[in-house]
């Protein structure tokens, strides 16, 4: 049953019988299948993150001259040139903007979230099965389906060229994905700590706070990554909620950049790229663990 | 401490079933009262209705002298034990500990002086500063008790507290719980204990008072020798004991004064202490009798049953013989030095149920009806 | 007063463009906060904007959108009201009438581009043979490339909407008139006409002067600029916008040289049919606050020496005839420039109808000209379609 | 629990409950209303009764195109894409050494989701030239059209897609972990291969998460927009003109906000469909372990 | 059926660890041997290389005539019933039985006769049609006892089958599983049982022989009475026995030819029965003797310990007297006919052990130094 519970024998003082040479051998073979296979697709998937940051550093002209990522005469021109921007503020700029959009959201995000999961896992009330069938239900519509009605709202309210319309609905819940994920999370742990913070004279919030968010913090922490990741990365939402330069954040300041009407610097795009998705990649590279929970969480325990 | 009184208490869960068929239970001041039956019949409901930790359907609770119904736990007076601990996985113990009463916003160095007396009492001094997993299972159970402990609750509350543990760790708990429980009264403070289990020799060695529960109802509340020595009915006879009480059906007719009892068309005459006990007519009963009061005699003696070997079981200084009379399925425990070592399955054996213990039930209600005036 | 102009552009406009508006709002005393993207994605957001009664007070709009923003003229506001302020002599006629809608002056045109021929001298050279003049020139010229150059050399190139504008300005050329009247909103070509421009195009695959549309797809529909086969000069020629001039010519390798050519002509032609517009313009916001601030502002950055040499060419050769003749005075405009400019604005042709650019339009055009290319539907049941499909766009401005 | 009231939990979800009703639940009625409407924006909305809808079913044949293609997408790329991360996951679960390496590489592909660096990559991996021919050439096979053919088109963005496998297959991964190892030792022990073990025990184990990723993956494949709108603009012959590339043209480009809420209608509603059509069917083939606690 | 033996098996696990350290046990043709010892002794380890699911580190492991070593588990003749039951939980009760023999390609007629035949045994025929989820744990160990049963194999093995039923059920499946092997033997196929626990009453009450294991070593093989009689050395003596035997230390002197045990300052003759057994000189030794040898007299009679009475646990038909001896902690079970109810905590009371059931253990290798020649 090698190929079951696959355990490293470590030579012991007896010498190797013939079996066992044999039973090395296959595993041998078959973790060397294992992991080539591995390797190779593992490099499909990130050589276009490699070759984007070898791109950055190349020439405009060398660009789409070869598939390789590896720069011929590298230049950090790109770099420069990106920086400056073509607007009176530096990339650095953007960053701040973008920094000033995520961090209310996240927050919002994993307030917001943390407690409408408690009532919804922890709480039994009317109109419940209702009011969770339509996590799920809003977990499938397409954005489409609401987008044009959305902007007009948020223009009546006068909330346009503001954070507002980026930061309100996070805070009201609005991620349908993040409620479901920490739901499922709370669902795995057991209520008994609860019930004895209740017993212990805690109230329902204070259980919240005290008991319940530091067990839940792995999920929230994933909470909290994604919505980084995910509204650094968004460019639609600000595209068409802000409309001054100045509170641009890095995604639309890349898009900048980009202008199919004349002729533009392929480098300096893919040096803010690779700038625009470094805190990301850090974040992610960081917290893979979370990220992995996270997302098998909201599958796994479903 | 205080007095815990249950009324007519009700429990219907949200999807219509009903769990508490409306018991009634009196738990004296520092008295320690078990509730034991077998998995299913409702225990954790009802003392998760007495923490307030499940709403109570109907009835009421009452601690000391309030009605606690509407109270939230926390406010109840209460403290339970929970059975796989329930610490808090992100405090280290001493803040397990001190987050009741730090709830209740107590001085600081209140609370250090409690943690420090609990914790001294319970040894678990140099736990102080681990994280719940950092301990063993009866370290951990250790520290339940103490959180339970340091809020001087009105009623402490315990369910299934040591049915994690392993055999010995729990042997050793059981005593320890029931020795701080004595302790305590002897100190002048007296603990009123609701202690639920479905281990009978818990029940049997900690309970001052069982209560014997089984599908929502309460089949008999009494000290653990009242509840061996005169179960009021054939459940409590089965399920207190260990092996077993054999029970199975007969017919009791009588000769004289003399009560007779017929199974497997095998009558016998059961002589010495019976008779003045029973309470019912002739005709069908439950005929109960314990493995131990059971002795193997020749086939065909006096006052014995003739039955089969069907199993032996070797138990160290007890055997265990299983035997077959008619359809019922008997136990007869027997001394290994008295043991004829020459039984096999399938030999004939007489047993022959002594006088005293026997115990008559109502075919059809299952109550006791041996418990006439005599003491047995 | 407080003023926000948007636009959409790379980054040498909206530094330039920046730079102007610091330019004059000191003049006139006014801050003009810039709201600048890139191209994509301009259009939903102004679009949005306007909707949302939201838009800046000074906008860049491109042409054909007037019709959507201000269909009766009433969308912008009408600059003509502002006449003492912005010195309308600066444009032409058909100028002014480019941006007006039913009457309404919504939008004044800050330069004038049109499609014309360029092509790789060196390559022709090598190939040996003169820069053609008519499309028989050109037809010829494709064995002679694939002969002496490699099979895989073209003399020129046109797939999706270059292909279809192909298509357009040689069926304009033949019959003399614009595909679409814009005087009576109707399809002013016979079906056969449109049969005969549709076979066109197979003409020129079949006669190996173009690449064929789905071997272009296979290469990912790589834009010119980003095309390996044009910096190379495997490419011979194309037909783009006077204004792209740097974009197409930018990546070419080094010894490689393009110039412009007339438009190619045909046999009996009954025009040149140049294919010109005004590229963008600007207007002013019907809801803005301060119209004759904006309106100031409009002047300065069209026709005062400030604002002009600010802008430089950075929106193509200007439109106002002060600019134009401020910046040939400067040198800021490259001949090359100057002389495609000259070509747009010399060759002849029917007037376009702005529903050519508009995506339903474009996409019946392109997309039957896909179908027909790959050999789905024969040039018949293209034109009948891409007839019907106009005929159903049409339909929806009249009403 | 005792003494809390039973609306209790109405607090903690209220934020949810008014989130829900202004920014989906009204927009989405909204929408539904639009649908009816003849809108451009600028200009009030037009009550027409069901006229965009009567276009859409009987004159629209780009509609007509992009719903089947819309349909060929999403029944090719889900089943490839979820094999493939299930494959993947399978090979991964065994005792390596890095697998946490191999995991985090597999996942950044999902990260870069759309950036435009990946796009232009992927026209140069796919174009006639590129590097998927030249390995292709280089094994003696002919290039292939990806592009050019409409048929190979839309598979190019399969691909695209499929290449972003890793939350699919971390979430398998951490189904196939928590698999009782004691079940797959049983059935060794009842004479099963790998291949039989995997596919009477895990297989049938894992339905739920399968489902799980099936019904989220469906969702997502029917919104795919990102793909054909970077890497082939909906080209050649509309072969890759998904219905929400087509509903943002309507949209966006036309401005008939009308007709594309019709068609994000119809969109939505055939995703309705078939969700509920996988929701009644996962009774069949979906186990689930029994839930203690409801 | 056929003999297993295992020969100088050595496991050692990928970290290192030695788990078995070269154990050689022969179990003969239908002999129903049980693996005992406490957590951690390497009981599963050495079942699982049995069964294959473990390498082999060295040694060897005989099934029959064939060395298994290299075979994978489908192919060794075994089947395994699992703790933790390990039913394939999406198969109903009939698909999980017959699997494996759907695995072997049996026809399917030969799959139905054989469930049948097997649900028959185990009185499972109404749940063939359930899933494992819909069954209770009594049920769902017979499921997979039948699953092993229907393969025929030549060797079953078990790994602690019964420890997650509660003790009532315990004790009847504990007695239907050695029936079962007992009406195998009797129908003339015996099957050979290797049988992992941890609980000595089933090693006890099931084993033909036992073995008890300590840190992967065999620390002895034998019948459950030599076990319980003449335990090889101190671990198993505590290990088997319930209460575990009282083991302290004590010194031994010999007064002529009685030999004089002195603990907590106390020196007491043992007449009876025990001189002639030990095999070691004067010094410390383990004073060892099962509590229901124990008797309790008065304080200060001949042969007795004085000692504290600590605890008393009411257990029904036996008391636990737990009492202190100096350091040593001390149980003695007094049947409750005869005990006296006035004992309470703190009183003195005497303790006389019976002398033909001492043991002496060397007090450095737990040796037993009392199994000289006599029986006790
Ligand atoms: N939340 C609930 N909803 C519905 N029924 C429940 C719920 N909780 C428990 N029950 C049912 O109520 C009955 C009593 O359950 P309870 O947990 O009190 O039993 P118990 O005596 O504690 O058993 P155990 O010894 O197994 O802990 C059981 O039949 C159980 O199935
Ligand atoms: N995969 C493994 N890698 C390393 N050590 C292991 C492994 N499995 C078990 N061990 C160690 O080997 C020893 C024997 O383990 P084993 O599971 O055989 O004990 P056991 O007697 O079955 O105990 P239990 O009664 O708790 O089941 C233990 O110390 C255990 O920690
Ligand atoms: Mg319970
Ligand atoms: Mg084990």
């Amino acid at each position: 049953m090698a190929h079951i519970s696959e355990v490293n024998v470590q030579a012991a003082a007896v010498p190797p019988t013939e079996i066992e040479v044999k039973l090395r051998r296959q595993r041998r073979i078959s973790a060397t299948l294992r992991y080539g296979l591995l390797v190779i697709v593992g490099l499909i998937m990130i050589y276009p993150l490699i070759w984007m940051i070898g791109a950055s550093f190349k020439t405009n002209a060398e660009m789409f001259s070869s598939a390789g990522f590896w720069p011929k005469e590298p230049t950090i021109q790109g770099y420069i040139d990106g920086w400056k921007t073509s607007t009176p503020y530096t990339f650095g700029h953007f960053f701040l903007n973008s920094l000033w959009i995520v961090l209310p959201k996240v927050i919002g995000t994993a307030i917001s979230c943390t407690l409408v999961a408690y009532g919804f896992a922890r709480f039994d009330f009317p109109g419940k099965k209702i009011l969770f069938v339509t996590v799920i239900a809003t977990l499938l519509l397409p954005n489409v389906v609401t987008r044009i009605p959305q902007y007009l709202l948020f223009r009546e309210l006068g909330w346009l060229d503001s954070f507002l319309p980026l930061w309100v609905p996070s805070a009201f819940a609005g991620d349908a994905f993040f409620v479901f994920m920490v739901i499922q999370f709370l669902r795995a742990i057991p209520r008994d700590m609860e019930e004895a913070a209740r017993v212990d004279g805690a109230s329902t919030l204070q259980t919240l706070i005290y008991i319940v968010v530091p067990m839940l913090a792995p999920a929230i922490i994933s909470v909290c990554l994604f919505q980084f990741m995910w509204t650094m990365n968004d460019f639609l939402g600000p595209l068409i909620y802000i409309s001054s330069v100045e509170n641009y954040p890095v995604s639309l300041a890349l898009k900048l950049s980009i202008d199919t009407t004349e002729a533009f610097n392929w480098n300096q795009i893919l040096a803010m790229s690779v700038l625009t998705l470094t805190p990301s990649l850090i974040v992610f590279f960081m917290a893979q663990k979370y990220f992995i929970e996270g997302i098998s969480s909201g599958g796994v325990k479903g | 401490m205080a007095e815990l009184q249950l009324k007519s208490l009700v429990k219907t869960y949200g999807n219509g079933f009903k769990a508490v068929h409306g018991i009634d239970l009196d738990v004296k001041e520092g008295e320690f009262m078990v509730l034991v039956g077998p998995s299913g019949c409702a225990k954790s409901t009802t003392l998760r209705m007495i923490a307030g930790l499940e709403t109570i359907t109907g009835g009421e609770v009452r601690i000391g002298d309030r009605v606690v119904n509407d109270l939230v736990p926390g406010k109840r007076g209460i403290a339970m034990v929970f059975q796989n601990y329930a610490l808090y996985p992100h405090m280290k113990v001493r803040r397990n500990l001190g987050f009741g009463l730090q709830l209740r916003r107590t001085p600081k160095d209140q609370i250090e002086a409690a943690t420090n007396e609990v914790s001294g009492v319970l040894e678990i001094e140099e736990l102080l500063d681990r994280l719940p997993k950092q301990l063993s299972g009866g370290q951990a159970q250790r520290v339940a008790l103490g959180r339970a402990l340091i809020k001087q609750p009105e009623v402490f509350l315990f369910d299934e507290p040591l049915s994690n543990l392993d055999a010995k760790l729990r042997a050793s708990m059981r005593v320890r719980i029931t020795d701080l429980h004595q302790r305590l009264r002897q100190e002048g403070r007296p603990a009123t204990v609701v202690y639920v289990t479905h281990d009978q020799v818990e029940a049997m060695t900690m309970g001052d008072r069982i209560c014997v529960m089984k599908d929502g109802y309460i089949m008999q509340v009494a000290d653990p020798e009242t509840l061996y020595e005169r179960p009021a009915n054939a459940f409590v006879a089965g399920f207190i004991g260990m092996p077993e009480m054999n029970l199975f059906p007969a017919v009791l007719t009588r000769e004289g004064n003399i009560p007779c009892l017929t199974a497997d068309g095998q009558t016998i005459k059961v002589t010495d202490g019976l008779s003045h006990r029973i309470t019912t007519g002739d005709g069908p009963v439950t005929f109960g009798i314990r493995p131990q009061q059971l002795h193997v005699v020749a086939p065909g003696t006096d006052g014995a049953f003739t039955a089969t070997i069907s199993h032996i079981e070797f138990m160290g200084h007890e055997i265990n013989l299983h035997v077959r009379l008619g359809d019922a399925q008997l136990v007869a425990v027997v001394p290994t030095d008295s043991f004829d070592t020459h039984f096999a399955r399938g030999d004939r054996v007489g047993l022959r149920p002594s006088g005293s213990h026997v115990h008559l039930f109502d075919a059809e209600t299952g109550e006791n009806v041996s418990l006439g005036q005599g003491s047995n | 007063a407080d003023l926000r102009m948007s636009w959409w552009g790379g980054d040498s406009r909206h530094v330039a463009t920046q730079e102007a508006l610091k330019v004059c709002g000191e003049k006139y005393g006014h801050t003009i906060s810039p709201e600048f993207t890139g191209w994509s994605g301009h259009f939903e957001k102004l679009t949005t904007q306007i909707a949302g009664g939201t838009e800046a007070d000074i906008m860049q709009v491109n042409w054909p959108w007037l019709s959507i923003y201000s269909a009766r003229g009433d969308g912008l506001a009408d600059l003509n009201e502002f006449s003492d302020i912005i010195d309308l002599s600066n444009w032409g006629e058909a100028e002014l009438a480019d941006g007006s809608m039913k009457g309404k002056l919504n939008g004044l045109s800050v330069s004038t581009t049109g499609r014309l021929f360029v092509f790789n001298k060196i390559t022709w050279a090598k190939a040996g043979l003169e820069l053609p003049k008519t499309w028989d020139d050109l037809i010829a010229a494709g064995p002679v490339f694939a002969e002496k150059l490699g099979e895989d050399y073209y003399p020129f190139e046109a797939a999706a909407l270059d292909a279809s504008l192909i298509m357009t300005l040689y069926g304009t050329q033949k019959t003399g008139k614009p595909l679409i009247d814009p005087a009576t909103n109707e399809i002013s070509w016979t079906k056969d006409e449109l049969v005969d421009a549709i076979g066109f195009y197979k003409t020129l695959v079949d006669n190996h002067v173009i690449i064929p549309w789905k071997k272009v797809a296979a290469a990912g529909n790589l834009p010119l600029h980003e095309n390996p086969n044009w910096s190379s000069g495997k490419i011979g020629g194309t037909y783009q916008w006077d204004s792209t001039y740097f974009k197409i010519s930018d990546p070419l390798q080094e010894g490689q040289e393009l110039a412009y050519v007339d438009l190619l002509s045909q046999d009996g032609q009954k025009t040149p049919g140049i294919y010109r517009k005004a590229s963008m313009v600007f207007s002013i916001s019907k809801n803005s606050e301060n119209q004759e601030a904006a309106a100031q502002i409009v002047n300065c950055l069209l026709n005062e020496p400030e604002g002009v040499a600010a802008l430089g060419s950075t929106r193509g050769v200007p439109a106002s005839k002060a600019a134009r003749q401020q910046l040939l005075d400067a040198d800021a405009i490259k001949p090359i420039q100057i002389e495609a400019q000259a070509r747009v604005l010399d060759a002849e042709g029917p007037g376009i109808h702005p529903m050519m650019e508009f995506p339903d339009v474009r996409s019946a055009l392109q997309d039957n000209l896909e179908l027909f290319a790959y050999g789905e539907i024969d040039a018949e049941t293209a034109a009948d379609e891409m007839i019907y499909a106009i005929e159903e766009a049409l339909e929806d401005i009249k009403s | 629990m005792g003494g809390d009231s039973k609306f209790l939990g109405l607090w903690y979800v209220a934020p949810y409950v008014i989130g829900l009703l202004l920014f989906t639940a009204f927009p989405f009625v909204a929408s539904f209303f639009l649908s009816f409407t003849d809108y451009d924006l600028l200009s009030r909305p037009e009550w027409v009764g069901t006229k965009n809808y009567e276009k859409l079913f009987t004159r629209d044949r780009t509609f007509d195109k992009s719903l089947k293609v819309t349909l060929i997408y999403v029944f090719t790329t889900v089943p490839l894409k979820l094999t493939f991360a299930l494959f993947i996951a399978v090979v991964l679960n065994y005792r390596l050494k890095a697998i946490n390496l191999f995991r985090t590489a597999y996942y950044v592909p999902s990260i870069l989701g759309g950036s435009i660096a990946i796009a232009v990559l992927w026209r140069y991996i796919f174009a006639d030239t590129g590097l998927v021919n030249m390995m292709i050439e280089g094994f003696g096979g002919d290039p292939i059209n990806w592009f050019g053919e409409p048929a190979n088109a839309l598979f190019t963005i399969t691909l695209l897609r499929c290449w972003q496998f890793g939350s699919a297959m971390v979430i398998f991964l951490a189904a196939l972990q928590s698999v009782d190892k004691s079940l797959y030792e049983a059935a060794a022990i009842d004479g099963a291969g790998p291949w039989s073990i995997f596919r009477h025990v895990t297989l049938p184990l894992i339905t739920p998460v399968i489902f799980f990723n099936l019904i989220m993956q469906t969702v997502q494949a029917f919104q795919e927009f990102n793909g054909p709108y970077i890497i082939t603009q909906g080209g050649p012959l509309k072969s890759t003109y998904l219905l929400p590339l087509y509903i943002y043209d309507e949209a966006f480009k036309s401005f008939d906000m009308g007709y594309a809420s019709a068609i994000a209608w119809v969109l939505f509603s055939i995703i309705m469909v078939l969700t509920l059509i996988a929701f009644w069917s996962s009774k069949k083939w979906v186990y689930y372990a029994g839930d203690k606690r409801s």
